[in-house]
């Protein structure tokens, strides 16, 4: 999203301060699709828009549990499924009290002085001065015809939720659950809130340079790719037996159900990021899909060619990394632009996972980094090119005659490719030298569900 | 009495169970094991072709009075050949005692239907 | 719900009763919260409420099957798993069919004389009188912008399926088919339905007197919890190997599944029970989650601390636990609220499940009692303590200085815990009476799924 | 759908045609229900039916992957899952992408000259002209209240992607997948797309002659069940062990699942087909609960009655069926209608699964032409009797005093059953001499997992 | 030393397990596996009951002392019996050699618990 | 010719592989099967921790030459060792008969490559 900012003030009871206020700011290209304020009708919350971004919240909930849950689940061995699925489970939970408690305060809210670009404050902990009818400040294409604020709050809940929960695919099988837990936490609070708040906050440095991500190209998936690679390297490879450097997946259905309601669950990540139900909603929604197709195919054709047959975990993995990459684009690219970064995205993630990924001999046990930060990246790079004025009209990319927009993107990416790698080194170093985060031999040789959780995934006795 | 046990491919279960149903022996146990040999199979995991040594196999077992003796492992060898490395192997070991529960028959007599 | 009723006739072909009739009582408290008869203007379908309000029924309905189904089914040994999937399956079919002969009328409809708070007449079995453009005579914050009348029948209707199938927690593993059936649509009828009325309906006594339920505390989980513990008394325990009195799920990833899906429909379940796309909806929908969140890690904490090992199942069963304990309260507690609910409801129901039932010596097969019944006693209490008129001004509880209603939900609670105990005691008795209703012991030993359906659920043969 | 056709053309930049040009034509007894031109209000994106249809498009994605692949996988045996999940998933792709390419043109849109009521020309070919807040030309029951014209083009590419995917059930578990890709595109585009042009585009001679088929039970179900039965003749029976002919199904669970999916999913294929949210599509999705609640338990009392145990996939197969024969006729009858319907379908489908075909010794190896094509030729003769004016005014049944639609429903099935079954004969018979499509015994004994793709579903290696 | 083979029905599998722990056999390995024999086992799928010659069974195997495979053969036939076709087998095979892997412990020392 | 039966920890189970192929054993067979011993598993369900006696365990079988005997032994000795309860029990049976399905090959030839 490059979001919309009107900061109206509810009318919680008691509160004093009662007129709406317009604090919105951006450079000039993107002003111009402002409405002039004095034109400004009364926002309102409106039946239609909320009804979708209502279902919008839910199915991205969906995206982590199950879906991630079951597509990094039915990947790994059968003795690390459940811990794999504690980890989505607890983040879905942990994240989601970090979140109203201050997250959204931070990356969403304002603060004062020379941190406002980079972080928010704490107005906002625990939505304080939110009441429930307020509209909320956050809007793309419908000023007026908005959602409840509070419902903003919690649809952006959900990304803050799946955004480390990407990152497993790359620590999978080896870590400590307690490692894990607070370096997660720690990572939201200090690698994910800043990012949201520059990319979508009002107040964003990233958004008033005029970085286009609509849902989440860089603040999410590029932010998580990019941790994962880190995550990768720091924990050291798996243990596997001599000579062994690929895991079989132990379930491979699970891995496609997740991958569908990865997809499904995307079309509430995207389309809903336009917060609405109208005709940009839609547009979202199509080349999600679109791009989802291309990057399936292009993928299965990939291993048609390379292998000689066309895999199912192959077509999964090329749908997912399609979504990924259509992420940033989805408001802004039409379907022609869809189906070339669909297809063009299977055959960089294909290569990276196949090949470079072997050559350099990091594990990224589930290719948390070779799907989402190299998607993401393809993803933020291809807005720049694709972006098309027939969608949004302030909006362009190289190819519709606005070099300028490649630029940004590279900005943005690079920006959160080091702040997200080097915070996550950071968070790495201090979690393993206090509590510890590399699981023992003895740990992973049993797997961890029996030693993190004492439970068995599947059991046959009476 | 003799216990028979055949590792055979998963894909000439069926048809080594039909010979031995052809060769009258239709008392029998069997399940699945993994096994490491010769044999090789080439899987693919995101765009890499590895292969593994582990390959899923059915163990067949079952005992037969000392006259069945050739006539099973006949039929196994026949059913269960392909002429590609992977197609297993038959062991024999010598059998102390068999009884059938559901009638206490000792010996031969547990080993075939009286009626 | 405290739902308002408008009582709107339709207009049905042939029909000549044209004028609608406001039939509406309540008592003082709540009354103030009803627009004058005079100025409601004339209701109409809302497209946005409407497309809300489907998708929030669908979701209800996934909550079922397969939500339920697989949160069960997981529990139980695989011997066991196709028996509960049949369950479930059977009960949508069958209390839906029963749903829109009578159940609706019953529940939902008024009948006249002394029963009239007790129990609904028969004037809309089979949907009579109801046209598809018929408002609904029910709404809760918008009473102008409704929903059709067929569709709040249908959203009603996935509450009634999914009730009864609460219970099979409580007998699963040891119930033969038949008396199981028999039992569930006899107890549909006579228990589930009067308390529907009794809480929901325009002419319900407790709905008169001022609980408050927002999406089903009583109706719902009370009703189902206590009727699970009279199950599993009456039925007797399983018959286990000797010394065994827990038996190990047989797939915890099916567990986790069910769990999700449940969390997802619950949003349907919670946020739809406003019957609108508004503010109410989004604070019903955020609590919820919130709720959720916190009774999750609660329970993983809990087991963390007095284990040693956070689980799968702990924390899914937190979560359920927590939607639970929220669902009376959906639509009058904040946030705050939502987590002091969420922390303590797993204190309650952990300390229930792993020390009372051991020591009372009652087999809860899946603590249908214990999760259900003390999740939502707790909830209609936490709601009589914490509802707060920021979010309906009408409704206050204790700590927004209403004490009485407190008082309301004691007698909410211990009139449906009286009802159904007896009612489900009753209606057991008559079942294995006549038809028999515990499984034999080769019955339970061979396993339910081979001797009730002669199906096995995982099978290798070619 | 009997669809409303008002060919409103876009404006997109650079276009000159800027009038909305009507051209819209239908037989008397539906041109009743037009409103006329002069009186028409510009219609207009209406942000609560955009909500709805967006939501209802995604469900019916998840029909396809993961409902209708679990569905389909948990009946064949544990070697052939993959292959199973694979067709589904690459048909969502591969569809998806001609349907934007030329596909939704082809079905449609307009062409010119005779061919006009067979096919539609290339006018929208990758939905050139289509801009983003253009306006559906097809409606239903509200003119004016649309939904962008893009999420109508995504709402039919579901139901192109789930027709041929249903005919997977037929070849199962011996196919090549080279052959089955190549024949399942050469169908879309010459079976498909045609026959949805004649029931549903704007010109269609079956929408013309007045035939109803309000969400496909020609054009998605008979059509896919006569393919299937000619697939299976076809192709020949598995090579199953000698004296066999029965598989029992690997994964009950995930049948479960699957038939869940499918009928949370099928509320959006039907109630969806109205293209609106309000009364009309509540009712098409009360009578598609109803109809699968009915034949549900249909089947299991069938079972029950004539095997002495109710079964879990037969409950599965019963809804299915249900759901099947009720979506022909979903916007046409009441509940009643509904009830008989899916009493009914389970007897025929129960027939046909387990008498018939054993008769005639086809090996329809998942039943994919006796649940949906029978269950299909039934809906579509019972929309002709059951339909009644209480619903949409305008169209009426046998029972309703209009006994010509029946005839109408027997050309529009008859023709159906001719296109349908000739065109796969011819594409079955070319892919075959060309391509081969037929498994070798080595693949069908090895399974088309290993053999087809190189992967293992289950896996408990190191 | 020998080796105590039998093959019961899964839902006998506990008695039997019971059984022999009463009969002091407490260390033994078992594990899923089909069986065929004289028992069938109905089946239905959609509309169509059918009979398998597939049974699930459990294998049961473990290796006793010689003065004790008296009292385990009887502890199963006593626990395993119904008296209904499908009631299973027990084999017994001499056994030239046990040892217990954490002790090192051989022959019948391997087979009991010193303490 | 002899059998060789190994119950190993799950754990184990890659290097008793291992230390087998160092020996040159690289011909086996194993799957997973349940075992009561000494050894208890903690579980933790709803709240209570509960120990089961039944644990999964890694059934290695493999017939062997004579000659072979003793190495094998030796490398599972070592290699499934943890000292801890649990680390199971290797059990040695006469073989009558070995054949080999491929080449047809008999008794000793049939248990090692001849290229
Ligand atoms: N000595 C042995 N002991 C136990 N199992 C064996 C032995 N040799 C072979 N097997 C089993 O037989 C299978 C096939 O053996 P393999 O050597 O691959 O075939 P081939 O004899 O055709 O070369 C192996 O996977 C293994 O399960
Ligand atoms: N000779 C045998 N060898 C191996 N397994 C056998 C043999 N005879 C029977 N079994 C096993 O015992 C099971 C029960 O045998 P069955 O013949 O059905 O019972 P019964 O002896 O009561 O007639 C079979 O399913 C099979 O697993
Ligand atoms: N006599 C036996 N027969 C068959 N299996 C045995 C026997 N003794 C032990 N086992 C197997 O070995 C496993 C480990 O044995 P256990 O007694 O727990 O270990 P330890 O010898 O270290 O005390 C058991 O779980 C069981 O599977």
């Amino acid at each position: 999203m490059v979001k919309k900012y009107f900061k109206y003030i509810g009318l919680p009871v008691g509160l004093s301060m009662v007129m709406p206020v317009f604090s919105y700011a951006q450079d000039a290209a993107v002003a111009a699709a402002v409405p002039a304020v004095a034109a400004t009708p009364e926002p309102f919350i409106s039946a239609g828009n909320t009804a979708w971004m209502i279902v919008a919240t839910a199915f991205v909930m969906l995206m982590t549990i199950p879906g991630l849950a079951l597509f990094y689940g039915g990947l790994v061995r059968s003795k690390n499924i459940l811990n794999v699925l504690m980890q989505c489970f607890i983040i879905t939970a942990v994240i989601s009290l970090e979140w109203v408690a201050f997250g959204y305060s931070n990356a969403f809210g304002s603060s004062t002085g020379a941190l406002a670009p980079y972080i928010g404050g704490f107005d906002w902990a625990f939505l304080k001065g939110i009441s429930i009818n307020d509209v909320s400040p956050y809007y793309i294409s419908q000023a007026t015809e908005r959602i409840p604020h509070i419902l903003f709050v919690l649809f952006q809940c959900m990304f803050a939720v799946i955004t480390p929960a990407l990152i497993i695919g790359a620590f999978a099988e080896r870590i400590k659950f307690r490692g894990f837990l607070i370096f997660t936490v720690l990572w939201a609070i200090f690698v994910y809130n800043p990012i949201a708040h520059w990319v979508w906050s009002a107040d964003g440095w990233l958004l008033k340079l005029g970085a286009l991500d609509f849902a989440g190209g860089t603040v999410v998936h590029i932010n998580a790719g990019i941790a994962a690679l880190v995550m990768a390297v720091m924990l050291g490879k798996r243990r596997l037996p001599k000579g062994q450097h690929i895991t079989t997946p132990h379930n491979i259905p699970f891995v496609v159900v997740g991958a569908a309601l990865l997809w499904f669950g995307w079309f509430g990540f995207n389309a809903g990021s336009g917060l609405a139900a109208d005709g940009l909603a839609a547009s979202a929604f199509l080349v999600t899909h679109i791009a989802a197709a291309a990057a399936a195919l292009s993928w299965a054709l990939l291993d048609w060619f390379i292998n000689k047959k066309p895999t199912v975990v192959g077509i999964s993995t090329g749908a997912v990394a399609g979504l990924v990459a259509i992420t940033p684009a989805a408001g802004f690219v039409d379907v022609s632009g869809a189906i070339i970064i669909g297809l063009l995205v299977s055959v960089f993630c294909f290569f990276m996972v196949s090949v470079v990924k072997r050559k350099l001999g990091y594990d990224d046990s589930l290719d948390a980094f070779g799907v989402h930060g190299i998607g993401g990246i393809w993803g933020a790079i291809a807005t720049g090119l694709f972006a098309t004025p027939l969608i949004q009209s302030a909006y362009s990319g190289v190819f519709a005659g606005n070099p300028k927009q490649l630029g940004i993107q590279l900005i943005a990416i690079v920006s959160t490719v080091v702040y997200s790698g080097v915070g996550t080194a950071i968070l790495f170093k201090i979690v393993e030298k206090t509590l510890g985060i590399r699981a023992t031999e003895e740990e992973e040789v049993s797997g961890l569900d029996i030693t993190q959780h004492d439970e068995i995934a599947y059991s046959e006795a009476d | 009495m003799k216990k028979i046990e055949a590792i055979v491919r998963k894909t000439k279960f069926e048809s080594v169970r039909e010979a031995l149903h052809e060769a009258d022996i239709d008392f029998l146990s069997w399940w699945e094991v993994k096994g490491q040999g010769t044999a090789k199979q080439g899987l693919i995991f995101r765009g890499v072709a590895y292969d593994v040594t582990t390959i899923d196999r059915v163990f067949i077992s079952f005992v037969v009075r000392d006259v069945n003796e050739e006539k099973s492992i006949n039929a196994i060898l026949k059913s269960a050949f392909t002429g590609e490395s992977g197609d297993g192997r038959i062991f024999v070991t010598q059998i102390a005692q068999s009884i059938r529960i559901r009638t206490g028959d000792h010996g031969d007599e547990s080993l075939y239907d009286k009626e």
